[in-house]
């Protein structure tokens, strides 16, 4: 009876399948649309993102697609490179935490005992801390810009994939397969290569993919405090900050780097979640 | 724009957050025309918006703009500045003599000036308050030409000077010159301070640091009709945007110094324009090390600025390009024959013949100042157009005073005002501020003439030598001399903003 | 049973003494970390090195970094949060003035939460396949991704303004006024939140409905609000409380977002300022209230999962 | 035949894809009757059991069928029929593990029977000790984790009965716990079924546990009834192939040879249930017309009757 | 037959609990143990009785606090070398959790044999056939991955990925506890004709009664962490002296016996942090009598097995 409970869940995933990737798919490729005019920015921009002019916050024309901001910049093109930024710190930022948390997980996990402890400690005391506000404090304190905020993020982050690892590693750890193969004359490094790294990195790459959207939103936040990016610095969360106070009279200024952030998190959101649920649809098919 | 709260230095400091922090206003002719045919009404109440609190009551610990804009309204001071900012009328004096020779300024207190606790104004308070500015640490040298003070009845004041300082009398209708009682009323400064009282029209009714400042009318005032209001109520509210919605909701009728892209989302009736201002625009160079060391560099600086252009996109028109290095519209100020031209042309030939090996120049903006930080944007383009490479760093303004202390930059976008009705103490800065590059006291010496000048010939005079020697030697490359936008609703009246920004909130009344 | 609880309210005291001692150190390290002279700026530009210096030996800056330490410790012992560098005001009075409207923001957008997120978990949970479900899972997948300055702003424009329902910002005097200014802010924290918490709290609860247990409750006749009460909410609540308690710093930042957003003079725009303006003694405090505010939140979450659940309590 | 009884009739279980699990299930129990079902996992034992329960597992619903509680008739899948009550395999995840037992069974009591608080506590009481435990009062303060396996099982047990139920429905009631006190909770069981008139559907995997505890034996194939009869008749004379293998393949303590019988192969998923015999893959004897459609075993009549069409020609026993 | 692998007085603690009331589990508790090459031996008891905790610690997964274990004469060490590992291989009960989910059948397969260089190439492929075929698997199934195969068919894979280094005892931890009827037959004969045809010992642990009668030329009982009774299964079986076996036996349900609910006393076990003075068993034995309260029975040989019980004699 529990194969048959089985058998009508792995059917009513895949139906379910049957109906996220049409969501998910698009949003791939708007994640991918982006992506290439984020690197191709500069040869698809029609104006450099920071020549300014007098034309200043002028609605979407033929001139400029978009519009211009306060200083006369064309907003398409000021996209194009604010998307270039965000990608190239929201990775990172992702990203950093990632592979310290990892690190930091799978030894954890993997040896135990004392370090076991000494990590969980430290995360717990983390956890313990106002790191928000201390980022806050950090970002004015270092100044403005990527190293900042990479600092900041992967203070904060890496305590979520150090708690994911250590807990896919340790369950991981005690499967037969992974005892068979310390049986059959594996060392230890060699297991935790061979069998149970794959399997904790699956999860954490998961949730990169989620982390990215947090990051986006971090970014934003940050920017509009005025601790994020430099400013000048095409950035989707500053121009949003940048633009606010037109909001009744030019609301086009607000609205498209806006809606970015919000379609930005929605696809990163939506690929994170499919892969997150085939994820876990590998594991509960084990 | 973003909000961040600003650490703003006083007009007296550089005054790198001037932007959003700076109070200003003129009265222009016409408006104060159209109010006086109208007769002030007594009562109501007016809620201001400023984006930051005044930073503490003893003017010797203060930085802020707003500090001095309100200390006078509760310890008002002998004399205040005229609205137009060229000369000064009487406060808790009445009237005055200046005897040159004698080095002397006689002041003459009003008749029934009492303190809001009814205690009558005299002239050993005053005597003691002088006392007080001249030994304060920050401003101090303000007041460095009093000897000392004679009080022949209780009634009047002979302030005597070491020389005939014309600059002193100005001082004295500055937000530090505030009139205490005598020996702090038995407290210690610092406990009088925490909760001052004094003969201005307001006293403080409640007062929530970083929050607000409700002052209500002193019953004592010796003017009977004035304050108008009964209640004035100062708001911090640190972001533009809510600052916007607030008072258009009516949740206030006054935002002081509007930024300037808010002020396009104000109707003209409700905008109060005040331009120019006392106030200078420029770029500093560090003329110890780098770059601009060399004069050829600072020409092609300046050459490089398009000012019509920079004054329409950071300033929104509402500032004109500088003519000169010191303020307009001051007692005694001159423009001077120096031209300030774009020519990119001449900025190219003059950085070919300078020393600049085309790396990267450091400008420095404050990050908390969205004018400085858009002007600096803007003043990158313009650099690079003329073949000047340049990097745009934002600091806080603590830290961007520190590196500028240290000469750890190149340029410096900031902004120099002046507080008083006299040229003088922006003069006085400038000179401070120049001293590496005025190897030959040109600046220090048209200072002190100016102090003595007794003749406007005599200050023309010295302040044309100033402007001369700025326009040649480019210590600072001037920009724009700045306006400031005060959003004002339609019922309140009475509004009259010196160049200086500050505004006597005793004449405001509403309809 | 009830002695265990105390033991671990105990416990959790214990594990506490080293973050606090952590978060003083790392409060403390903070102003090493930030550029420029405080004292420089106090004294101001015109000052003389010699006042300069004088400012630096008043503030104690001119001490070694473990002495400062130490002092600084010793007098907050004795409650003693110094002085703002600005305003010379007590920083404690600063907290005691602001601490009230960051704990109605805590606690309303906490309760607008929970009314967001209740309704839409309970239908996430409970009628997952209907056309209602549907609608909500994307509009949380939407709302997820929404600045939450972003929201704020629109609700102070729309709601606000453009309607003039509500004040747009800052505290209206009165009780009636302060609740008045608090729906917006509330609101928005609640729009921010509450997405994470319906999901959360509809995964808890589906897990739930679909255990034995509430099967076996059902098989014995519960259903209904009995059911819902006694089976599906005490169960599907710890998950969501312990997801409240690791969001506590995001909570906090959250009022921070708002109280600058909406105007409101709450302990997160006095933060910023104060950060701004490198008024240390003010950073300081501040940051030691908001740890504590963590740990007070965890430990209340904590303690609510253990009295939720009793498995947690036998460790 | 008397006695009033449970009936279930025509029950179809279908997964939310539309797969069915259950096409046309149907059996019988009266007061005071067990009736055993045997199967392999998959073979839809224990869905038949919740959804005459009106709970069928999650992801999959009751199309169609009806449930007979005497002459009261409910559409199955509909509600929780009154008078009758269900214990799970699981007693660790099947009790509220939020609610002391005490609470837990006097609510319950409470619910039923309109009784005060006192004296539902009371029967609380009553009930643990009816189900065998020694210190009621102390174990009606302890939470579902504080206590061992078989205790759990006993009070998930008493909970059932809680609702004076006159159908006992148990889904593998012994599985998870260790032999003795799988003896004890089958004693009891059996006690209960005596002594209270009570009908018990037992469903087990453990063919000599069904022999011990029921009078009527189904055995159920990939959702079908493919043999039922009474007990001894189905274990010492099985008809269809795989009850055969089953009943072969029972390891017997007392008679140990040196060889296992087992079944080749594994059992159908349900997405690939044919009309056919649905054992003809694994049956080592497969005929003409094993791939006719085929109804499955009417499982209110208990005569001893299999649904294999070539049922004689097998040899009957334990060999194979 | 040659002894090949020896316990002796042979203890594993465990510690439970967290926080400052960290207690000591005593699971294995002074076990001596004789495992003769090429027999089947089994090891039964409830759970809880320590039976897998020996098992782990046999094969080296599980340190031993204290006592001893030799294989072929050879005292293993505490930590052993791949080489030591190898020749005591377990299968583990749960096959879904047994292969490595990512890698094929061969893949399973080959991997010891590269650690340990058994194979080259060609030599390799023919193994890894050779493999399947000891085990009834059919070749096709090599590049399977595990999701796809039944659990009968797993547990082979199992099976001959631990003959794959060529063992000297195989550990079965309730090897066919998780299957089905129809597939645990095969699994057990599977091993029964390993053992003649590769002279295989093995140690077969299970909690079913039947299930080791069948397949076991020995079997060890174990109660609360210590072997209460030893001896040729069909001897014990047919002559349980021990208390615990004799209900244990009386237990297990049989095809046309009535229900016989075992003797035993209290209605729960006890626990094996608080394990009773004494006879361990006296709690639930219904012919305790005083001795057993104060004196441990010692394991002693009684007609040709070893019992622990005060009461031996009189069995």
């Amino acid at each position: 009876m529990s194969q048959a409970v089985a058998g009508v869940h792995a059917s009513s995933r895949s139906g379910r399948r049957m109906a996220l990737p049409r969501f998910h798919q698009v949003a791939a490729v708007v994640l991918v649309l982006v992506a290439v005019v984020a690197i191709a920015a500069p040869w698809l921009a029609p104006y450099s993102p920071s020549a300014q002019s007098l034309d200043q916050i002028r609605p979407p024309s033929g001139a400029h697609a978009l519009g211009t901001d306060a200083l006369g910049r064309d907003i398409l093109s000021r996209m194009m490179y604010a998307l270039r930024t965000d990608l190239l710190l929201i990775v990172p930022a992702a990203g950093l935490p990632m592979v310290v948390g990892t690190v930091v997980g799978t030894l954890a996990g993997y040896a135990g005992g004392v370090l076991d402890a000494a990590v969980r400690w430290i995360a717990d005391v983390f956890q313990g801390l106002p790191l928000y506000i201390f980022l806050v404090a950090l970002v004015a304190a270092m100044g403005r810009g990527p190293a900042s905020l990479l600092v900041a993020f992967t203070a904060l982050g890496w305590i979520v994939y150090a708690r994911l690892v250590r807990t896919e590693v340790r369950r991981i750890k005690t499967a037969g397969f992974v005892e068979a193969a310390y049986l059959l004359g594996r060392s230890s490094p060699q297991v935790l290569v061979q069998h149970v790294l794959p399997h904790a990195l699956k999860q954490t790459a998961t949730y990169f993919v989620l982390d990215l959207g947090m990051a986006l939103q971090g970014v934003a936040v940050l920017s509009f405090f005025n601790l994020g990016v430099k400013s000048g610095t095409p950035e989707l969360g500053a121009m949003v900050a940048d633009a606010q106070i037109f909001i009744r009279s030019s609301t086009w200024m607000v609205a498209l780097p806006g809606a970015a952030i919000v379609v930005l998190g929605v696809c990163i959101a939506a690929v994170g979640d499919h892969l997150s649920s085939r994820t876990r649809g590998e594991s509960d098919g084990r | 724009m973003r909000r961040s709260p600003r650490l703003v230095a006083t007009a007296l400091v550089l005054a790198v957050a001037a932007a959003t922090a700076l109070a200003g206003c003129g009265s222009d002719g016409g408006a104060a025309t159209a109010d006086s045919a109208q007769k002030p009404r007594r009562g109501g109440e007016v809620t201001v918006l400023r984006s930051a609190d005044i930073d503490a009551w003893d003017p010797d610990k203060a930085l802020m703009i707003e500090t001095f804009e309100t200390l006078p309204q509760v310890m008002e001071g002998l004399v205040r500045p005229n609205p137009e900012g060229t000369d000064v009328l009487p406060g808790l004096a009445d009237r005055w003599e200046i005897d040159a020779a004698a080095k002397t300024i006689t002041f003459h207190l009003r008749e029934g000036a009492a303190f809001s606790d009814g205690s009558p104004v005299t002239a050993s308070d005053v005597a003691f308050s002088v006392g007080l500015w001249r030994k304060n640490v920050a401003y101090g040298t303000l007041y460095s030409a009093i000897t000392g003070t004679r009080t022949p009845d209780d009634r009047t004041v002979v302030i005597t000077m070491s020389r005939p300082s014309t600059f002193t009398l100005s001082w004295l209708a500055n937000g530090t010159a505030v009139v205490v009682p005598k020996d702090f009323d038995g407290k210690t400064r610092a406990d009088f301070f925490k909760n001052p009282i004094g003969a201005g029209a307001f006293e403080i009714k409640r007062y929530v640091p970083g929050q607000s400042l409700t002052l209500a009318r002193n019953p004592h005032y010796y003017d009977p009709k004035r304050p108008y209001l009964d209640r004035l109520t100062y708001k911090v509210v640190t972001d533009p945007n809510q600052q916007l919605l607030q008072f258009q909701s009516k949740q206030a009728q006054m935002i002081e110094s509007v930024p300037l892209d808010l002020a396009r989302q104000f109707s003209a009736t409700e905008r109060h324009v005040v331009e120019p201002t006392a106030t200078v625009h420029a770029a500093f160079v560090n003329t110890a090390s780098g770059p601009g060391r060399d004069l050829h560099f600072r020409e092609a600086v300046s050459h490089a600025i398009d000012r019509d252009t920079y004054v329409k996109s950071v300033f929104g028109d509402i500032a004109s390009p500088a003519k000169g290095g010191l303020p307009t519209g001051v007692q005694g100020s001159a423009t001077c024959g120096c031209s300030y031209d774009f020519d990119l042309a001449k900025a190219k030939q003059e950085l070919a013949e300078s020393s600049y090996d085309g790396s990267p120049v450091v400008v420095l903006v404050d990050s908390s100042s969205q004018i400085t930080t858009r002007g600096g944007e803007v003043l990158v383009e313009m650099l690079k157009a003329a073949g000047i490479k340049a990097d745009l760093q934002p600091e806080e303004g603590q830290v961007m005073f520190d590196r500028y202390s240290k000469g750890d930059y190149d340029l410096e976008l900031a902004e120099v005002s002046s507080v008083s009705p006299s040229v003088g103490d922006i003069f006085g800065l400038v000179s401070y501020m120049v001293q590496a590059s005025d190897k030959d006291k040109v600046i220090t010496t048209a200072f002190d003439k100016l102090d003595v000048a007794a003749t406007d010939t005599a200050r023309t005079e010295a302040t044309t030598t100033a402007e001369d020697w700025i326009g040649s030697n480019l210590p600072y490359v001037p920009i724009a001399n700045p306006g400031r936008v005060y959003a004002v609703a339609a019922t309140v009246r009475g509004l009259a903003v010196t160049p200086y920004l500050s505004y006597p909130a005793d004449r405001l009344w509403t309809r | 049973m009830e002695g265990s609880g105390w033991r671990l309210l105990g416990r959790r005291l214990l594990q506490v003494l080293p973050v606090l001692g952590l978060l003083l150190v790392v409060v403390f390290a903070l102003q090493a970390l930030i550029p420029g002279d405080p004292a420089r700026a106090i004294a101001g530009p015109r000052a003389t090195e010699a006042q300069v210096a004088h400012v630096r030996a008043d503030l104690g800056l001119d001490e070694t970094v473990t002495t400062r330490f130490a002092s600084y410790v010793g007098r907050l012992a004795g409650g003693d949060l110094g002085e703002s560098n600005r305003s010379d005001v007590p920083v404690t009075q600063i907290i005691g003035q602001r601490v009230g409207v960051t704990l109605s923001l805590l606690l309303g957008g906490l309760v607008a939460s929970v009314l967001l997120a209740g309704p839409a978990a309970l239908v996430l949970a409970l009628r997952p396949r209907s056309r209602a479900a549907w609608v909500i899972e994307r509009v949380l997948s939407v709302a997820i991704n929404l600045p939450s300055f972003w929201v704020g702003l629109m609700l102070a424009t729309v709601v606000g303004l453009r309607a003039g329902l509500l004040p747009v910002g800052g505290l209206e005097p009165g009780l009636g006024g302060h609740l008045r200014s608090y729906l917006l802010p509330c609101l928005t924290i609640g729009i921010s939140l509450s997405p994470f918490l319906a999901r959360s709290a509809a995964t808890s609860l589906r897990e739930v409905v679909a255990s034995d247990y509430v099967v076996t409750a059902r098989s014995v006749g519960a259903s209904g609000t009995f059911l819902f009460r006694r089976h599906l909410l005490r169960n599907a609540l710890p998950p969501t409380v312990t997801l409240l308690g690791f969001q506590a710093g995001a909570l906090l930042f959250g009022t921070v977002i708002v109280e600058q957003t909406f105007a409101l003079p709450g302990l997160g725009a006095e933060m910023i300022t104060a950060a701004a303006q490198r008024d240390f003694p003010v950073v300081q405090g501040l940051t030691l209230v908001f740890g504590l505010g963590i740990i007070v939140f965890n430990l209340l979450a904590d303690v609510a999962v253990s009295v939720l659940d009793p498995r947690t309590r036998t460790a | 035949m008397a006695a009033s009884s449970l009936e279930v009739e025509g029950l179809e279980v279908v997964t939310r894809a539309g797969v069915p699990i259950l096409d046309d299930l149907s059996f019988r129990v009266a007061e005071g009757q067990a009736l055993g079902i045997v199967g392999e996992s998959g073979s839809g034992k224990s869905v038949a059991l919740r959804a005459t329960m009106g709970l069928p597992p999650a992801g999959t619903s009751v199309r169609a069928g009806t449930v007979m509680v005497g002459d009261r008739r409910v559409p199955a899948g509909s509600v929780t029929p009154a008078g009758v009550a269900m214990v799970f395999q699981d007693s660790f995840t099947s009790l509220d593990p939020t609610m002391r037992l005490g609470s837990y069974l006097a609510e319950t009591v409470a619910r039923h029977r309109g009784a005060t608080i006192a004296a539902a506590r009371s029967r609380a009481r009553e009930l643990l000790r009816d189900v065998g435990m020694t210190e009621p009062e102390l174990r009606m303060r302890a939470f579902p984790h504080q206590l061992s396996g078989g205790l759990r099982q006993r009070a998930a047990i008493a909970l059932a009965l809680a609702t004076d139920p006159r159908y006992l429905l148990c889904d593998e009631p012994t599985t998870a716990l260790d032999v003795t006190l799988q003896a004890r909770i089958l004693a009891l069981l059996k006690a209960r079924q005596g002594a209270a008139g009570l009908g018990l559907v037992f469903v087990s995997h453990d063919i000599a546990v069904v022999s011990q505890i029921a009078d009527v034996v189904a055995v159920m194939y990939a959702g079908r009834i493919v043999e039922i009869g009474p007990t001894a008749t189905v274990i010492g004379s099985p008809r269809h192939p795989y009850a055969q293998a089953l009943v072969a393949a029972l390891p017997d303590l007392d008679r140990p040879g040196t060889r296992f019988l087992s079944i080749a192969g594994t059992p159908p998923d349900p997405s690939e249930f044919t009309a056919g015999c649905r054992f003809q893959a694994r049956c080592g004897h497969p005929g003409t017309g094993c791939d006719q459609p085929l109804a499955g075993l009417d499982g209110r009549d208990h005569r001893h009757r299999s649904d294999c069409l070539h049922e004689d020609t097998h040899p009957a026993g334990r060999a194979s | 037959m040659r002894t090949l692998l020896e316990v002796e007085d042979l203890r594993v603690d465990f510690t439970v609990g967290a926080h400052g009331r960290r207690r000591r589990l005593r699971a294995v508790d002074g076990v001596d143990l004789v495992v003769r090459e090429g027999e089947i031996l089994g090891l039964v008891g409830e759970s809880g009785c320590g039976k897998s905790t020996l098992a782990r610690t046999l094969v080296g997964l599980q340190a031993p606090s204290g006592g001893r274990i030799s294989l072929g004469g050879d005292l293993l060490p505490r930590r052993r070398p791949a080489a030591v590992r190898k020749r005591i291989q377990m299968i583990f009960q749960d096959p879904g959790s047994s292969l490595d989910p990512r890698h094929t059948v061969r893949e399973a397969l080959l991997a010891p044999l590269r650690v340990h260089r058994l194979a080259d190439g060609a030599g390799e492929e023919a193994r890894v056939r050779e493999l399947m075929g000891l085990v009834e698997l059919p070749e096709r199934l090599l590049d399977a991955k595990p999701r796809s195969l039944s659990g009968g068919q797993r547990q082979r894979v199992a099976i001959a990925r631990a003959l794959a280094v060529e063992p000297d005892v195989l550990v079965a931890d309730e090897a066919v506890a998780a299957l089905d009827a129809s597939a645990t037959g095969a699994i057990l004969n599977l091993l029964a004709d390993l053992r003649t045809s590769l002279g295989l010992t093995v140690v077969f642990i299970s909690h079913d009664l039947s299930v080791v009668r069948g397949l076991c030329d020995r079997v060890a009982v174990m109660y609360l962490g210590r072997v209460v009774e030893l001896g040729r299964t069909a001897e014990i079986f047919a002559r349980p002296r021990h208390p615990y076996l004799q209900a244990l036996l009386a237990a297990v349900p049989r095809v046309g016996a009535p229900i016989a609910a075992p003797p035993l006393e209290g209605d729960e076990p006890p626990s094996l942090l608080d394990p009773p003075s004494g006879c361990r068993f006296r709690t639930r034995c219904p012919a305790a009598f005083d001795r057993c309260v104060t004196e441990e029975p010692a394991l002693v040989t009684r007609g040709g097995a070893l019992v622990a019980c005060h009461l031996a004699d009189r069995c």
